[in-house]
């Protein structure tokens, strides 16, 4: 446990330490991060070695202390974190003077860190809610620092999302009612004590959370907010900041949910996840703008996300819930390979349309490599991270057979993917008219885009251990 | 009908008022009054909700508090944030 | 039929009716005038439910900052705007029925909730009291129990002006510096800064606390900048800084050295624990460096100088 | 194994080979480092690109062969031939860049069946991951003939053969030398492992599959003929040779019981002498076109050809001898026609070779730089390796002698002489070849460049879909959505989705 307050603590103090030493915030946010990774490191072995652990902050009883508790997933997630943001503050770092990105990158990027830290080890329900305005305010800010063009979609990602936190404030306080609980362990256990109609408290929360981690139909915010923002700051979006209401959506609706409620919440999961997928990915293939495409991929990706959590939901079988986690973990690692890699191409190849990849292969080969071999984590090629996840779907869905329907719908999501990320490659790999780089690219920033990518297909490798964590 | 349903009653009114105005707008100054709105209902429950009991219920109207506060943040962020857009776009 | 009861009806109604006349005023001005008188009515309506720190809260920060801000925006819009702004035309009777629908079924469902709580956190709250280092509930709440909330709380708030600052908002019109009002605000500034403090130390024992506080003090600052008594704040300024990041540098701070105090190396670390002889101190010095931090960061929200970021 | 499968992928599993399998890794390795040791002074150019693909390549080889679970096999073998694209694209050449694109497309296609194939394998077995447990499981026609297809187009038998000819004179000699000697090997590897002998269906195709042996090696050894490139005509020398490792192979899954280890080990002293002879080959090939061969040059050049034709002394009349004699005692030990076609077999084989000496003498030029120490003790390695095979094997040893013996010298030589004699009335005394049967261009190009038509489309038929007209409602309603009405839709959607959802639970 104390390495995650640490892992907690550090960005946090380096995000204030960088606003009073603005010239050294950089390289203090950089070595934080870096830290961090090793903390949560640490933290991860610790569970393994000792069991989950929790804490009651401030040393308070239970309900009116806040608790953290540090298990498998939470330290996984918190070393998702970890690593996904030094990975983004070196790539800014290496190539912040051609990005232009401004200095007050790096503590909005401390404090994102933190309060997604914070949110993963947290177990309560208004703690969440402050972290999630955090988070929120945090990506929005982040947003605003490519300047004018982002203003429109920073601007309707903040109105929305605080109307979400809204909803999910009114659900807190609709249980708080009924309950008298906010720590959720002690509120499922009241919960399956004396079951009362809990329903609309439950819906608020969803719909929410769901607007938050742009899961379809509310997914619209998406695509502009992360398409208009830096590309380091789309990675940490698409990557980190819609796994937190994700991560939030699966504790509430695995503890809080009675099993009734849990199967209409699982139809909800499945039939959105299904049309996240198609829809999505359709939108993906459609748009001309490279940056939006990858978003909107993130869109359809989610969807095998909520198809995990209804099917935990439906079947309950824990292999979903590692389903679910490999794949935020595979999501998170092949997305900060594609943002960092398109970013770097837009930015040296001088344009956002996907025309503008014309003959990457041959102008900018690594970066087009991490994209290729980050799509393939998307598509889930074997033995990538993306393919352990959909296998741990498909394998159990197979066995239990009666929603087969869902079958020839993620085989589309799977087509459609693929489509979308060989249109890129093939534009890539035309060298007939191939568009010149503007100005040398440089190696580092495209061997750290690269890097995320080769990890995620290593995470076949350690399927293993991720499984046997995951599904403790 | 006591003290507490009567206000319950009045904050359900204000979340669909402060609903309505989120979608109708059209302004989007008046988008973030109505935001503000149907952050004081959910406020007004919270602290109807506290006064269930006596002495009020303490850590809810902490709560409250720290939503106000949080609120209010939000609240200068989105006006900047809308004042620049409409100076952009005018 | 008691007084109170015709009170109550009559305000909860009030509430109700400024509400709608917000959302449908056709001024803007009138709306953010509407929604200020608004924020006092619930004040009041939250005095009547006993919670005087809430109502003192609301009235400072919910009326009148939210007011300030929103007037503020309002003097900030260019005139030459279309009515409509852009923004898609809705169809007005789904919207209204969709909303008259969620309406009902929340006060249907606040309906159903039960009028004795099941089970609520305010006996613990009230036993432990004592070993929180303050006498009011609120404070030992925001500052001792939930101490973790009210950090990252600030961390809200400290956001919000980074982001402000990022946004580059354009200044608003010039302002008329009346000689009146710059007479008055001299004499009363002193008295409000005084009661600012009042109401600070008074949050160990009864309603009040920093964030009234600070909003007090976030008042009193800005009639000061507005009628052009004070210099210009700015960020870049290292003691702005200093005092807009004292209240998180405080927690962090106080946190740390209660984690120092706390340390068994063969235990857990304990988070935000204060040591119970220094509780009282630690509080103190928090919620000093908090209103100091939130007086600041609010005025910077409402008045911030603008013109050293560039577009 | 047990920690491996917590720390890695369920079921993983590896361990050191032993027997059989064993011998099979220790050529593998190496070759790998002889290779290594080459390409170590020999490669200038993009070094990045050559040492990244071929580090990556060597691993995935070895993971295959250390495999125990399918998984792992598959994973290795997957690095394997993904990363070899990296070492045939090397000189960034157009032939070569035409070669990768064909082998790049076969080789992902091959993945594609060998994974549907070991998918249904692993389903045959009830979901068991390891590769021994696969052995009781019977072939369905299916998944039998995805195996041997996604094997067959790694191991390059006719006709799966086509991007050998392409890759192997494109990608530099000592890449050549580990194509051919180490990783088609391991396609056979593949096949041995996972087609368990004495399967009711597998019998049933074994004629057929005799067929395409004798099919394979005459077709690589008059195909070889053509060309004038020597790493072409060793490439298809390969192909041929493939034929009679496949031929091995038939004759393991078709011996009886008693007899199958023994035909097991023929199999892999088989692919041994192959892989040392035919990568010494290919250095000596790669040797010739850059740099001075020396006279001592001439002798390490000549054993492996040697070997190549079977001569008594050398390992390969060791095998061939084993071959013969295994032919005469399984299930096809009365279809009489067999020995006489490995007799002609022999014959083309020995062409082969005079013509590949022929076309080597040709090239050769004194002029050219040397060839640096490292590179020629690696070249001298794997001779040495080639021609101490019967000593170093004591198994093999009785083969050996016997094919010493006067009938076996009679036996392995006139087809030596014949061909020697034929070579030289063919170049000499008989008419030339037409000009457009020299060098033929191989349609699998062709095929390849379509195939990349398909997916790379610069005509009018991207643009004409979706019609314009509908592309323009399309952005119109974008522009719309994403514009105007974004705001007010999503918020009604957000309360929209909490009505319904309490309405419907």
């Amino acid at each position: 446990m104390n390495f995650a307050l640490a892992a907690v603590l550090l960005p946090l103090l380096a995000a204030v330490l960088a606003l009073c030493w603005r010239r050294q915030a950089a390289r203090l946010v950089w070595l934080s991060t870096l830290f961090s990774l090793l903390l949560a490191l640490a933290a991860l072995w610790q569970v393994v070695t000792f069991g989950p652990a929790s804490m009651q902050l401030g040393g308070w009883q239970t309900g009116l202390a806040i608790r953290w508790q540090l298990n498998e997933l939470s330290a996984l997630l918190l070393l998702m974190t970890a690593l996904i943001h030094s990975l983004v503050a070196s790539y800014s770092l290496s190539q912040w003077r051609d990005a232009g990105l401004s200095a007050d990158f790096w503590p909005l990027s401390a404090l994102l860190q933190s309060a997604l830290s914070s949110l993963f080890l947290s177990v309560d329900l208004f703690n969440w809610y402050v972290t999630l305005e955090l988070l929120g305010l945090a990506a929005v800010a982040l947003v605003l620092l490519s300047g004018k063009k982002a203003l429109q979609a920073a601007m309707r990602y903040l109105l929305l999302s605080l109307a979400a936190s809204l909803c999910y404030l009114l659900g807190v306080a609709l249980l708080y009612g009924h309950y008298g609980w906010l720590d959720v362990p002690q509120l499922a256990v009241a919960i399956s004590e004396e079951p009362v109609d809990h329903r609309l408290a439950l819906w608020l929360i969803t719909a929410g959370l769901m607007l938050k981690a742009a899961l379809w139909p509310l997914h619209v915010w998406l695509p502009a907010a992360h398409a208009a923002a830096p590309a380091p700051v789309s990675a940490l979006l698409s990557a980190l900041v819609v796994k937190g209401p994700l991560f939030m959506l699966y504790m509430i609706w695995s503890q809080l949910a009675g099993p009734e409620l849990a199967v209409t919440g699982s139809w909800l999961f499945l039939l959105t996840g299904s049309m996240a997928l198609v829809v999505g990915g359709w939108s993906a293939l459609r748009t001309p703008y490279a940056k939006v495409m990858v978003a909107y991929s993130t869109v359809a990706q989610l969807g095998y996300g909520l198809l995990a959590l209804g099917l935990m939901l439906h079947l309950t079988d824990p292999a979903f819930t590692q389903a679910l986690f490999i794949f935020v973990l595979a999501h998170a690692l092949a997305k900060t390979s594609t943002f960092l890699a398109v970013g770097e191409m837009q930015l040296r190849l001088g344009g956002k349309r996907l025309s503008t990849f014309r003959g990457a292969s041959q102008t900018m080969p690594l970066a087009m490599f991490a994209v290729a071999v980050a799509g393939g984590s998307l598509i889930g090629l074997p033995p990538s991270g993306g393919f352990v996840a959909k296998w741990q779907l498909l394998l159990p869905l197979w066995q239990h057979s009666q929603l087969w329907w869902l079958l020839p719908v993620i085989l589309a999501g799977t087509l459609l993917s693929a489509a979308y990320i060989f249109r890129l490659v093939v534009l890539a790999f035309n060298r007939a008219k191939p568009v010149r780089p503007d100005f040398a690219p440089a190696l580092l920033p495209q061997w750290l885009a690269l890097l995320p990518a080769l990890l995620v297909w290593m995470l076949a490798f350690a399927s293993g251990s991720l499984l046997s964590w995951l599904g403790g | 009908m006591s003290l507490v349903h009567w206000y319950l009653l009045i904050a359900a009114g204000l979340w669909g008022i402060g609903c309505y105005g989120l979608i109708r707008g059209p302004e989007l100054l008046r988008r973030i009054i109505a935001l503000n709105l149907m952050g004081a209902a959910v406020f007004l429950v919270m602290v109807t909700l506290a006064a269930r009991t006596d002495p009020a219920d303490g850590v809810l109207h902490a709560l409250v508090l720290t939503g106000l506060v949080v609120a209010v943040s939000a609240t200068a962020f989105a006006l900047a944030l809308v004042a620049r857009t409409l100076s952009e776009s005018a | 039929m008691s007084g109170d009861f015709w009170f109550d009806a009559l305000l909860g109604l009030l509430l109700l009716l400024l509400a709608l006349a917000t959302i449908l005023a056709r001024q803007l001005a009138a709306a953010v005038m509407l929604y200020v008188v608004f924020g006092l009515m619930l004040a009041l309506a939250w005095a009547r439910l006993g919670a005087a720190d809430l109502a003192l809260a609301e009235a400072a920060i919910g009326a009148g900052l939210t007011g300030a801000l929103l007037f503020s925006a309002l003097a900030r819009q260019p005139k030459s705007l279309a009515p409509a702004q852009g923004a898609g035309r809705v169809e007005r009777l789904p919207a209204l029925l969709l909303c008259s629908a969620i309406s009902a079924v929340l006060g249907w469902t606040l309906w159903q909730l039960p009028l004795q709580p099941q089970h609520s956190q305010l006996p613990a709250a009230l036993e432990q009291l004592g070993s929180s280092g303050t006498e009011h509930l609120v404070t030992a709440v925001l500052l001792n129990f939930r101490a973790w909330d009210t950090l990252l709380e600030l961390l809200v708030l400290l956001l919000a002006l980074l982001g402000t600052r990022l946004v580059a908002a354009p200044e608003p019109a010039a302002l008329q510096h009346w000689p009146l009002a710059r007479q008055w605000s001299k004499r009363l500034l002193p008295l409000l800064v005084l009661v600012a403090f009042f109401v600070l130390w008074r949050g160990a024992t009864a309603p009040g606390g920093a964030f009234q506080a600070g909003a007090l003090l976030a008042a009193a600052l800005v009639v000061l900048r507005l009628n052009g008594q004070l210099p210009a704040l700015r960020f870049d300024f290292w003691w702005v800084r200093a005092l807009i990041l004292a209240g998180v540098l405080a927690f962090l701070l106080a946190g740390l050295l209660s984690l120092w105090l706390n340390w068994q190396p063969e235990q857990a670390a304990q988070w935000l624990r204060w040591p119970l002889p220094l509780a009282k101190g630690l509080i103190l010095l928090i919620e000093l460096s908090a209103t100091l931090a939130i007086g600041l960061t609010l005025t910077l929200l409402v008045v911030g100088e603008r013109k050293e970021l560039g577009a | 194994m047990t920690e491996l499968q917590t720390l890695l992928w369920p079921g993983a599993d590896f361990a050191v080979p032993e027997g059989p399998v064993a011998l099979w890794f220790g050529f593998t390795l190496l070759l790998w480092l002889c290779a290594g040791l080459y390409s170590f002074s020999t490669i200038n150019q993009r070094k990045v690109l050559y040492w990244s693909s071929f580090s990556l390549a060597m691993v995935g080889n070895l993971l295959l062969l250390l495999a125990q679970d399918v998984l792992g096999f598959y994973l290795g073998f997957a690095l394997m031939s993904l990363s070899a694209y990296g070492l045939v694209i090397h000189s960034g050449k157009g032939a070569a860049r035409r070669a990768g694109r064909l082998y790049l497309q076969l080789a992902i296609f091959g993945e594609l069946l060998l994974f549907a194939a070991l998918l249904l394998r692993v389903d045959a077995a009830d979901g068991a991951l390891a590769i021994s447990d696969l052995q009781a499981a019977a072939l369905t026609p299916l998944t039998l003939s995805l195996l041997l297809l996604g094997f067959g187009l790694k191991a390059g038998f006719f006709p799966l053969h086509i991007w050998l000819p392409q890759a192997h004179p494109a990608a530099p000699a000592p890449a050549s030398a580990v194509l051919s000697g180490a990783m088609i090997k391991a396609g056979l590897f593949g096949l041995w492992q996972f087609i368990p002998a004495g399967d009711g269906l597998l019998l049933l195709w074994l004629p057929w599959l005799l067929v395409l042996c004798f099919s394979s090696a005459f077709f690589g050894a008059l195909l070889a003929l053509l060309h004038r490139k020597t790493k072409v005509v060793l490439a298809y020398s390969s192909v041929s040779q493939m034929g009679y490792l496949l031929l091995a192979l038939v004759l393991y899954w078709s011996s009886p019981a008693d007899y199958q280890a023994q035909a097991a080990w023929l199999l892999v002293w088989y692919a041994c002498h192959h892989a040392l002879l035919k990568s010494a080959l290919f250095l000596a090939a790669g040797t010739a076109s850059s740099y001075r061969l020396q006279s001592w040059h001439w002798l390490a050049l000549l054993w492996p050809l040697v070997s190549l034709t079977a001569l008594p002394l050398s390992s390969g009349a060791a095998v061939k001898y084993g071959l013969k004699q295994e032919l005469g005692q399984g299930i096809f030990a009365n279809w009489s026609l067999l020995p006489g076609l490995l007799t002609i077999g022999a014959l083309s084989t020995a062409l082969l070779a005079w013509h590949l000496l022929a076309l080597l003498r040709e090239q050769h030029q004194p002029t050219k730089p040397k060839l640096p120490s490292t590179a020629s003790f690696s070249w001298l390695v794997l001779v040495l390796a080639s021609l101490s095979m019967p000593w170093w094997l004591t198994q093999l040893q009785p083969l050996w002698w016997q094919a010493l013996q006067p009938a076996g010298i009679l036996a392995a030589g006139w087809p030596v002489l014949l061909a020697a004699g034929l070579y030289w009335w063919w170049q000499h005394g008989g008419r030339p070849l037409p000009a457009s049967w020299q060098d033929p261009v191989s349609p699998a190009l062709g095929w390849s460049l379509w195939l990349k038509s398909c997916y790379q489309t610069q005509s009018s038929r991207q643009q004409a879909w979706p019609p314009p007209q509908w592309r323009k409602q399309e952005r119109r309603a974008n522009r719309w959505l994403t514009q105007q009405a974004l705001l007010p839709l999503a918020s009604s959607t957000l309360l929209a989705v909490i009505l319904l959802l309490w309405l419907l639970s």
